[in-house]
Order: structure tokens, then sequence, then C-alpha cells
């Protein structure tokens, strides 16, 4: 038996070459830095890195490649989710680097080994220090993200996951305030997490005995020639869901999504919630255009019903929301299943529409968590929608930034979510999914009503004694802030530049 | 097709009043000053653009006379195509008028009405904001862009009538507007995608190009969905009960919004998709019920409300009620459903800002059991109302008489049935508007202690002069002179059918009625002593004061069952929205509050859901295998 | 290079061989649930802490200083440190059994590979991570 | 002997770490289900790997494991966290997030 190296194309990895690099290099600063100059040097080599790589991708995005032997696909959809990945971790990573919000630091725990309210913790916090771990976390999480809308076999996609998904369960529970929530959340997603990438790679493994082979080309070869029996192939396109499922959100894997958004650190849930949206969704499509085309009338019934349950139930268990960041997360449920109804059209269209609602939610998203992250009272951030009764009239500007998002998120004209929207819709139309475009348009409709309960509550009501405030953030959180509340709008009046780049993308190459 | 001359100001037309509200709304304090005025200044401007495009368009010949603008491509995603494209025809050039005009006296008007209002600046953005989404709600080209004016009326509405924040009520009106409007716009979003199903795409004219080939039961269910939008907006049975409130909120904003223009956007709608309501006979004929209900359940309420305003309010769903029903006859019906809005746009407009000058010199007071004999006081007004009174009443030459006698006369050409029900309508209209008068201007004097009735400043009164002379001439004017029937029927078609009798009978007979309905409401309040507070009344009055319980019924339906359970929903919002509002979110709500138990917060038993899930998808998938 | 056997060899095409593994699946979750569930109703609920050690001995695995002081992570800390570099070196058997076919590349690749490991290595050793007390 | 044996074996482990992780309440031990997971699906890469006669399977087994480790560092480190917060390894205790 003899081993043939497999070729690299460096230009096109390079991105994903440069954030590899700079996270071990992150480790490095965190290793002989003092304490001092951790903090600068790592928001520069991060920045600079997610900027450098951003570049890069422009510069790649007319290749067309398959390379490290078969196993990574660098092509327009991928250059697409790539770039929005780099942007929307840029916006989040500023809402990370948020050092004048909260009175004694950024939005993590000073030390996220010291026992919450113990001395060590005080004296942590008294001195100052900050947890820049934060930053190598941020940089391998990214990593994952980009390998994963770019891999092209299974094997490559469960790493991809994996180096994804670590850096984000610890993310999750280094909250300064309100630890014990940060820990469970942490904990939660943890579990869970691994348990639904078991299924994965249980999938992977099943496929892999179906086709004899985990590079997505052959098994969709394997799909077309095999006659007959094709249980095992069905099972484990099963497994394999429930690991994307999970990561998307979707019902009736959702159940993590609201403890994780509650419980996280703000800024990560808004940079969570944005990227790992976009890489879910693309690993999803092109696991399933790619490698299972063949089967589409199979999967495409499981995927209608799982769209269906996650747009009502997301949408329903929204109303009764009393916490805005579970209401987002509920919120976050529904939208994954009006996404899923452009997946379900399985068509270049229905992929074009995708990407278009990914990059506007993804902005969206990180535009509310942002404004969540400034609404504040005495205990940290004022999460209790009741607190933000007459906000309008305390802070006019933020108020009006919020509603952008909501209306946004609810799908009302003349924002990103809007067009996003009959994106999909029309997609799913044109693939004659005409009942499931019904019910997604009903669900969007009693979205709206809690989308526009935050809006009429900070408009329509007087401001109580427990009012929160608003509090004016540094330069990182307002320009991440102004680029989502920017972005949002210009996406609904003048969609059509991103429209075109998408178009110019094409589909997934096989 | 080209856009010659004037025509390519197309644009511009929607552009002023959208810059002013933007300026207006972000400029900050520092446009208190001179803010209003830039406000009244956009909308004239649109104003004189809109009437130099009429002379433009009368220039050309009839069957050129639809100018398409396309601003840029909007949406372009696979079989969607999408441009932000205007277009200008003959049934949008009188919307534009319309909106416009009355819009720049009403806008006039208010400088003086909001004079000592410290958010004057704010009400005026919300204005302009309105009058932009309005024309671009008329001159949209296709169905998306028609729902983003959609939208935007409602919003700028919502914003208005809650405007008085500070009022409770305010609020809650706002809120209920709103809530119901929802329920009418995914009556819109459906029909919307059901067209792009059908026909592959959204453009007006593709779209009715090939109604043809359209199934009458899909043509019949995309009618309904039409109309029940149409109701949502223009406040028609089943939908009604936000317009009552709605008058909550500024009375030039009930003169523009809840009375001239927006309430009329259901109307236009419906004129504009005709050619799917002449393929889909059930759904016009529903259209016609609903028009009919909802003119008798207007004049009722009208007949009974002591607040002038929502008097005022009541007989507008009544008159919008005629311009749905005559929409709904059809070809026979459909120029005069315009011809009816354009003139009701006007006296009622100005019956409005009559009665806002009333309150004005009233100390905004609205029982009419507190006015009486004002006609000598405020004599401007009085003459003004006069004139939109004999107008909606429907006297010849004024305005309302052509228009609504036109229906009736359509009505009979259908059915004698509905056309005698039109006519005693009428009589009712007579009734209740001759009460209305007899109330405010006649009868002794019935005002609070300390209330010292005055005119209102010249910038209130010109505004209603101009529009008493609207209501008085625009009939004819537009009968005669700008023969509307050939304007519009290039875009509507037209046909007429053989009635029994002559013309003249159903004119006498309905100007008979009328009448004695105006006799009736003189007597009964111009002659007797008008109680300061209100009698009991019969079973009728009783019932139209509760606005013929729209709520109640809503209320016993739908909230009553799930009252306890719509809590959840208004957990920290105690000023939960009233009628079915309550009811439709409280179920829904309902359910969420028992959906969300099932969120334990116990990492094992999400596990569990998780294999149940992964178990159901491997089933579905091995079961479903083809 | 050994022949790849059939799977379904000797099976009737009737019966699918995979059935039995959706089957036990169900088995499965039927089990977990309905033991959860009868536990739930039925089973004594005496907690104590020895029912949610880890090892149910009775023996506290770790022993807790009262009052939330100082804990040892040392034992957790140097188990970690042996999970990584132990199993991460399983990288070298596949690469010194192909070493000579996969010439340069092969070579810089496990460079590059245990450069990575060293890397988190020198950040244990400097954070600390290393000393005993 | 018929290698499709090992993937019932395979199947029959993984439905016994799915078992695990539903019924213990040490956080320990939920986390040690999960790994016999893993552990169930490199065994039947591995058969699969056999019957297919092909290497990839074996690859997929050695990153499988490595990752598997890394798994375990970050899952132990969670749990020693919340174990120093509250006493107590019980996945149930952390409640405080739900509805």
């Amino acid at each position: 038996m003899e081993f043939i190296s497999p070729e690299l194309d460096y230009a096109a990895l390079a991105p994903m070459i440069v954030v590899g690099v700079a996270a071990i290099i992150s480790v490095l600063v965190e290793a002989f830095a003092p304490r001092s100059v951790r903090r600068f040097l790592q928001l520069v080599l991060v920045f600079t890195t997610l900027i450098g790589a951003l570049v890069l991708v422009v510069l790649n995005s007319g290749m067309r490649v398959l390379t490290g032997g078969q196993s990574i696909a660098l092509d327009g959809p991928a250059w697409i989710m790539q770039g929005t990945i780099l942007i929307l971790a840029i916006l989040g990573g500023l809402l990370m680097a948020e050092g004048g919000v909260d009175p004694s630091g950024d939005a993590f725990a000073p030390r996220a080994s010291a026992l919450p309210g113990s001395e060590d913790e005080r004296q942590f916090t008294i001195r100052g220090y900050l947890q820049t771990e934060v930053w190598p976390f941020l940089l391998f999480a990214v990593l994952g993200m980009m390998l994963f809308v770019a891999s092209n076999d299974l094997l490559m996609m469960f790493i991809a996951l994996e180096v994804m998904s670590l850096p984000l369960y610890l993310l999750a529970g280094m909250a300064r305030r309100r630890r014990l929530l940060s820990q469970e959340a942490a904990l939660k997603y943890f579990l869970l997490g691994a348990f639904s990438s078991a299924f994965f790679l249980f999938g992977a493994a099943l496929i892999y005995g179906y086709s004899g082979s985990i590079a997505f080309g052959p098994i969709s070869f394997a799909i077309t020639t095999k006659a007959g029996e094709n249980t095992l192939l069905l099972i484990g396109i099963a497994m394999l869901l429930v690991g994307l499922f999970f990561k998307i959100g979707a019902v009736p894997f959702h159940q993590w999504t609201p403890d994780v958004y509650q419980g996280a650190p703000t800024p990560v849930t808004g940079m969570m919630a944005a990227t790992v949206k976009v890489a879910a969704f693309g690993a999803l499509m092109r696991l399933l255009y790619v490698a299972f085309g063949g089967v589409r009338w199979d999967w495409e019934i499981l995927l209608w019903i799982v769209a269906i349950l996650s747009m009502l139930v997301g949408s329903i268990i929204a109303i009764s929301q009393s916490d805005i960041k579970r209401m987002l997360a509920y919120s976050s449920i529904a939208q994954a299943g009006f996404i899923l109804v452009g997946v379900v059209a399985a068509s270049p269209q229905g992929l074009a529409s995708v990407l278009f609602y990914l990059i506007a939610y993804g902005f969206t998203t990180i535009g509310a968590f942002a404004v969540i992250s400034l609404v504040r009272n005495a205990s940290g951030e004022a999460t209790s929608i009741r607190d933000w009764a007459g906000l309008g009239k305390k802070s006019p500007l933020i108020a009006a930034i919020f509603s952008v998002f909501m209306l946004s998120l609810a799908g009302i004209p003349l924002t990103g979510g809007f067009i996003g929207k009959w994106g999909v819709f029309a997609a799913g139309v044109a693939a004659g999914d005409a009942w499931l475009v019904i019910v997604a348009v009903i669900a969007s409709v009693i979205a709206a009503f809690f989308y526009v309960r935050v809006i009429v509550l900070m408009y329509f009501a007087d401001p109580t004694p427990d009012t929160a405030a608003v509090v004016i953030p540094s330069g990182f959180t307002t320009v991440s802030l102004a680029a989502g509340a920017t972005l949002t709008i210009a996406l609904g009046i003048v969609p059509q530049p991103i429209l075109d780049i998408i178009a110019n993308a094409g589909v997934f190459i096989r | 097709m080209t856009e010659p001359g004037i025509f390519s100001l197309l644009w511009v037309l929607i552009a002023l009043p959208l810059a002013g509200a933007a300026i207006l709304l972000f400029g900050g304090r520092r446009t208190d000053r001179w803010g209003p005025y830039l406000g009244v200044l956009t909308v004239c401007t649109s104003a004189v653009i809109g009437v130099l495009m009429l002379l433009g368009l009368m220039a050309l010949p009839a069957e050129e006379r639809s100018i398409t603008q396309t601003v840029y491509s909007w949406i372009a995603v696979g079989s969607l195509q999408v441009d932000f494209a205007l277009q200008l025809d003959q049934l949008s050039m009188v919307f534009v008028l319309l909106i416009t005009i009355v819009g720049a006296l009403i806008h006039i008007y208010s400088l003086g009405y909001m004079a000592h209002d410290p958010d004057r600046r704010k009400f005026f953005g919300y204005l302009n904001l309105f009058v932009a989404a309005m024309l671009l709600l008329v001159l949209a080209n296709n169905y998306l862009l028609l729902y983003v004016g959609w939208e935007g009326v409602g919003l700028a509405s919502y914003l208005l009538i809650g405007f008085w924040q500070y009022k409770p009520s305010a609020a809650a009106a706002a809120k209920k507007a709103f809530i119901i409007n929802r329920v009418g716009d995914v009556g819109l979003s459906l029909a919307i995608m059901l067209i792009f199903v059908t026909f592959g795409s959204v453009t007006f004219g593709e779209v009715f190009g090939q109604v043809g080939e359209a199934s009458e039961g899909t043509l019949t269910a995309i009618g309904l969905l039409l109309l029940l939008a149409a109701a949502g907006k223009s406040a028609q049975f089943p939908l009604q009960a936000w317009l009552l409130d709605a008058m909550e909120g500024p009375t030039p904003v009930s003169a523009l919004i809840h009375a001239a223009t927006m309430v009329t956007a259901g109307v236009y709608l419906i004129v504009r998709s005709h050619v799917i309501f002449d393929a889909a006979v059930w759904a016009a004929t529903a259209v016609v019920v609903v028009g009919l209900i909802t003119i008798f359940m207007g004049a009722i309420i009208g007949s009974a409300k002591d607040d002038i305003k929502k008097s005022l309010a009541g007989s507008t769903m009544s008159q919008i009620g005629y311009m749905v029903f005559a929409a709904g006859l059809g070809p026979i019906g459909y120029i005069f459903a315009i011809f009816h809005l354009l003139t009701h746009g006007v006296f009622k407009a100005g019956l409005f800002l009559g009665a806002g000058s009333v309150m004005h010199g009233m100390n905004d007071d609205v029982n009419m059991r507190r006015y009486g004999t004002l006609k000598g006081l405020m004599v401007i007004t009085f003459v003004t109302f006069m004139a939109g009174y004999l107008a909606i009443i429907g006297i010849p030459p004024f305005a309302g008489f052509w228009s609504k006698d036109e229906i009736i006369h359509a009505a009979f050409e259908r059915n004698a049935l509905i056309g005698v029900a039109t006519i005693l309508a009428a009589g009712i209209t007579g009734f209740y508007m001759t009460r209305m008068i007899a109330m405010t201007f006649f009868g002794k004097a019935r005002w609070e202690e300390g209330v010292h009735p005055h005119e209102s400043p010249k910038v209130m009164t010109i505004p209603l002069i101009i529009l008493a002379i609207g209501s008085t001439l625009l009939g004819m004017a537009l009968l005669f002179w700008g023969n509307i029937e050939s304007w519009l029927e290039p875009v509507t078609g037209f046909a007429s059918e053989p009635t029994p009798f002559p013309t003249w009978v159903y004119i006498v007979v309905t100007l008979i009625v009328v009448i004695i309905g105006a006799i009736i409401g003189w007597v009964m309040y111009a002659r007797r002593p008008v109680p300061i507070e209100a009698p009991r009344g019969s079973w009728l009055t009783r019932a139209a004061r509760k606005d013929l319980y729209g709520d109640a019924v809503n209320d016993a339906l739908v909230v009553r069952p799930s009252f306890a359970l719509s809590k959840a929903l208004t957990i920290f919002d105690a000023r939960g929205v009233d009628g079915f509002v309550n009811g439709l979110a409280g179920s829904v709500g309902a359910i969420s509050g028992r959906l969300r138990r099932t969120q334990t917060g116990f990492a094992r038993s999400y596990a569990l859901s998780m294999v149940g899930g992964a178990l159901l998808v491997a089933l579905a998938l091995v079961l479903v295998q083809s | 290079m050994l022949k790849r056997p059939s799977i379904t060899r000797g099976v009737p095409r009737a019966v699918n061989v995979y059935t039995p593994i959706l089957v036990l699946g169900l088995l499965a979750f039927g089990f977990a649930a309905f033991s959860v569930i009868l536990a739930t109703f039925t089973g004594p609920k005496r907690y104590n802490r020895a029912k949610v050690d880890a090892y149910e001995c009775g023996i506290e695995a770790t022993p807790q200083p009262m009052g939330g002081g100082r804990f040892p992570v040392k034992y957790y800390l140097t188990a970690m440190m042996f999970i990584i570099f132990d199993i991460e070196l399983v990288f070298l058997y596949p690469w010194a059994v192909a070493a000579d076919q996969l010439e340069v590349f092969g070579l810089v690749a496990i460079v590059l590979f245990l450069v990575n490991l060293a890397v988190p290595y020198i950040y244990e050793w400097r954070r600390g991570g290393l000393e005993w007390d | 002997m018929n290698p499709a044996n090992y993937v019932v074996l395979a199947a029959i482990l993984f439905s016994l770490g799915a078992i695990g992780v539903l019924v213990r309440r040490n956080a320990i031990i939920v986390f040690m289900s999960v790994e016999l997971m893993l552990n169930a699906a490199n065994l039947a890469f591995v058969a699969f790997a056999r019957m297919n006669g092909n290497l990839d399977g074996q690859v997929v087994a050695f990153f499988v494991m490595v990752v598997a480790a890394a798994e375990v560092v970050v899952g132990l480190a969670i749990i020693v966290t919340i174990f120093r917060t509250r006493k107590s390894a019980s996945v149930d205790e952390p409640n405080l997030l739900k509805y």
C-alpha cells in the first residue's frame, strides 16, 4: 500500500492559515507577554489578523478549487460565508473588546477559574485582572467556522465542528457578572454539544460504511450508483443532521439555545448567535446539496417538519418571554426555521436567498446584542424586558436603533430582514413548497407580535423608577453598533449589490 | 412608457416629504423653530409637481397615459425580480392630487392647530412621513412596493394616533390599530405570496396580463385575501373596531389619515386589482356584502355618538362602505367608487377640520351635548361646515350628491334590493349629520362654564374655506369639466346596465328619503331641548354607543375563554389591547405559556428530547424513503 | 489487500441487516425514557452526597475544604496534560509507518505538528501549570 | 468473522452511551458516556474500513481519538469549575436557566 502526500493550494488556504497561525501566536502572547501589555497586544493581533484574512478572502474570491485531497472546497459560497464570518467576527470582537461599559472591566471574569464571590475573585477584580485568553479562543473559533463552511468531507467537517465549538463552550462560561448562570450555560452547552457531535460522528461512520468514502464527491457518486438497500445511508444522514440541527438551533434540538444565550456574556452571545448560524447553515447546505443531493426527496420532507416546528415553536414561546436575551434566543430558533425554508428549496435561488438572509440576520443580531450590552442598571445588564419600559424617552437614539433591529427581525419593509424573508419565501415558492411558505408567513406574523411589543414598550410606556439607563460605550461598541444599524437599513433599501455578489458566487462545486 | 419632461420628477414627489420627515425627525431640537414650515413646504411643492403632472398627463393621448419610472432594481434573486419602480396612470394621478393637495391644506391648518404643542416638530415629521408612504403606496408599480407603502402608512398612523402618549387611551388606541391592522397585513402578504405563486411575478402589468390563465379558485382566494387586507386598512367589517379609537389622535390626523387618505387605501387596493375581482365573482360578491354591512354599521354608530369626532368617524366608516360596495359592483362601480372617494376625501376633511375648529373654540371639548348655538360665534366654521354637511348628505349641487347618486344608480343596475338598501343608508346619513349640526350650531348654548367660543385663526379657517369650495364644486367639476368617467375608464374599464326606471326617478326618491331623515333629525335635536346627560335611549342607540358591541362580541368569542391565559402575554404590559386583539394574542400567549414549560432547565431532559428528535428524524427518513 | 466481503452475506433481501441498529436505538430510547419516568414515580428520593459522587463508593473523589477555599486543581491539570500530550503523539505512528514514502512533505508536516504541540506546553509551563506546589 | 458484527457492537456501545447520558446524574459519568459514544463511532469506522477495504476509516479513528482528548480537557475544565462553585457534580443541580 503506498501513500501519496496531499497537494495543498496554499494561496486558497491562506486566509485560514493566517487565522490559525495568529491563534497560535496569541497563545504564545499569553505565555510570554507581561500582563500589562497582553490586552493591547492581543487586540492588535486579533483585529489585524481578522482584517488581513478578510482581505485575503476578497482577493481569493475568484477561485473555485478543491484542495487537500478534495477535503476542502473553496468555492463562491464558501468565500462569501468566510467573508461574512470574518466581518461578523470583527464586529463581535469589537463587542468583546469593550471595556468602558462595565465599571469593573470588560464583560469577562477577571479569572474564570476563581470561585464566584470568593476572596480571590474580589482581589482579582480589584487588581483589574482581565482574562485575555478569550482572544485565542475567538481566533480558534473563527478558524473552525471558516473551515466548517469549506469542509468537503466528513472528517474535515467533524474537526471543524469541534474546533469551532470547544472555544465557544469555554467563552460561554466566562461572564463577569451572574457567574452561576454563565457556568451553567457553559456546562449545558458543552454536554449537549458533545452529545450532538457524537451523533454527527456516528452518522459519519454509517455513511462511510455505506459509501466506502468520507469525501462528499464519492458519497454522492455511491448514492447515485448503488441500487436498492439504503437504510444505512438514511440513518447516517439522520444522525449527521442531528449534529447540524443542534448547531443551527432547530426544533427539537433547540433547547440549549435559550439557556446558553441568556447565560453567556452578551458580547459572546452576539458573536456566537451571528457567526455560528452562518457557519452551521453553510455546512448543512454543502452536506445536503453536494453529498446527499441524490436523495433529496428523502430529506426534503424531514426539513419541512423541522422548519415548521422551529418557526412555530420559536415564535410562539418567544411571546411569553420576559428576558430580552431569552426572547432573542427563541427568535433565533424561529429565524432558523425561516432560513430552512430556503434550504428546502435546494435550488441556486434558495442558496442565494439563504446567503443573503444569513448576512442580514448576522448584522442585525450583532447590533441587537450590542444594544443589550449597553442597557444597564445597578446589577449589570438590564435583561428583564420590564426594565426597558419608556427607554424611548430616556435615550431616543438607542431605542430607535434597537427598533430598527426588531423591525428587521420581524421582516418589516425597508430593512434587510424583509428582503431576506421575501428571498427565502420566494425561493420556497419557486421550488413548489407553497404550503410551507404560507405557514412561514403566518409564523412571521406571530413573531411580529413580540418584536413589536418591545418597541411599543419602549415608546408607548412611561419610564418607571427601575427603567434601565443606557451607558455611553467606548469606540469599540459604537463602531460595531453603527455598522450593524447602517447595514441593516442599507440591505433593505439597496440590497442589489450584495445580491449581485451572491449571484456571481454561483453554487457549490463538487 | 418613457418618462418625458415633468414625469422624470416622479420620484421627487415621494423624496421631498421623505426628506422633510428625515430632517425633522433626526434634526433634533435645532429644527424646532423652522421645522414645521419646512414640513408644509415639502408637501406643497409635491402638490405643485402633482398638478404639473396632471397637466402633462392630460396633454398625452389617453392610451399613453401610463408612465413607469424604474428608480433602480430593488430585489433580483432567482425568479423574484422586483424593481423599485413607480407607475403614474390616471388612477394613481387622482390619488396623488388628493393626497398632496388635501395633505398640504391639512399641514397648513396644523400650523395653527398644533401651535402650542411642544412636540409639533415631531408631529410634522410624522405627517411628512405619512404623505411619503401614501404616495409610495399609490405610485408603486408592483404589489411588493405597494406593501412597503402599506406598512409605511400604517406605521405613520400608529405614531400619530399615539402622538399624545401621556393619554393611556391614546397609547392603547395606537396598539389596537397596529394589531388589528396586522391581521389585514397577513391577508396582504399571503395574497402577494399567492399572486407570486400563481403568476411568477408581482408587477401589476404582468400579473393582470395573465389573470386568464389562473383557476377561478385561486383568484377567489387571492381576492378574499385582498379584501381582508382592505378591510383592515379601511376599517371595514369585521376589522372596523380600531377606527373609532383612532380618534384619540390630533384632529388634523383624523382628517388626513382617518378620513381622507389612508383609510381609502383599501378601496385603492381593490380597484387597482380589479382585473382579479372581475375574474372572481364570489370574491366580488363578498366585497359588496362587506361594504353593505359597513355602510349601516357606520351610519348607526354615527347616529348615536355624542363625541363629534367619533360620530364623524362612524360616518367615515359608512362612506367608505359605499366605496367598497361600489368597488364590489364591478366595472359599473369602480369609477364611482373612486369618484366618491375623491369627493368624500375633500368634504370629510373639511368636516373634520371644522370639528377641530369647533373644539379649538370650546377648549377641546368633544361632547356635542356641551355645544349649541355656535352658528353666530364661529361664522366661517359654520358656513364651511354647512357646505360639508350638504355635500355628505347629497343635496345637489354639492359634491356628495353626484358621487353618491352614481353609486346608488349603479346599485340599482345590479339589483333593486341592494339599491333600496343604499337609499335607506343615505336617509340615515341625512339623520345623523343633521343631528350633528343641530346639536353643534343650533339650539341653546349648553357650554361648560368658563368656555368662551371664538372663531379660529386665519391659518385654520383658510383651509376650511378652500375645502368648503371643494365640497361645493368638486362633484360637478369632476363630472362635467373633468369628465372623470372617460378619464379613469382606460384603467378601470366602464360598463353600464339598463335599469327599470329613468335615472331622475332614483335621484328624486333618494332626495326625498334623505330630506325625511334630515327633518327627523332636525325635529329631534333642534326643536326639542337637548339634555346635557345623554338619555338612556333605545336599545339600538345603546348598542351603537358601544360601537354596536364590536369589541364586546370579540370579547365574548375570543377573549373570555383565553382571558386568564392572555395574562401570559401581558405580563409586563398592563394596558393590554382590548377587543379580539387580546383574544388573538391571548390564545397564542396561552399556547406559549404552556410550551415554555417544556424548557425544564435540566440538561438531561434536553438530551432526552434530542434523542427523541434523532429517532424521529431517522424514522421519518427510513419510513418515507422513496 | 483483503477482498471486500459482502455486507449482506447470507441475509435474505427481505430483512435489512441494519434494521437491528435502528430497532436497538428505539429500544435504547424506550428504555431510557421508561427508566427515567419510572424512577421519578417509584424510586425512593433519599439523595445524599454519596449518590451524586463520581464513584458511588462513599469516598469523595476530591476532598472539599469548607467555605470554598482554594481547591487542588493540580490533579486535573496533570491529568489533562497527560491526556493531551500522550494522545496527540498517536499521530507519530502513522507518520512513522509511511515516513519514507511521504518524504519531505511528511517530515515538514510532522515537525509543524510537534511545534503546535509544543505551544500549549510552553503556555502551560509559563503559566505555572507545571509547578507542583 | 463477519465485520458487520463489529458494526452491531458499535451500535450497542453507542446506545449504551446514549442511555448513560440520559440516566446518569453525575456530570463526569455523563461525560464518560459521551466519550463512549465517540469511541463507538471509532469502532464503527474501523470495522467499516475493514469492510470497505480502504484506510479512510482508520485515519478518521486517529483524528477522533485526538479530538476526543481535546474535548475531555475542555469538558473537565468546565465540570471542575462548576464542581468547585456548587460543591457537586450533579448535572441536575445547575437549573437556574429555564422556561
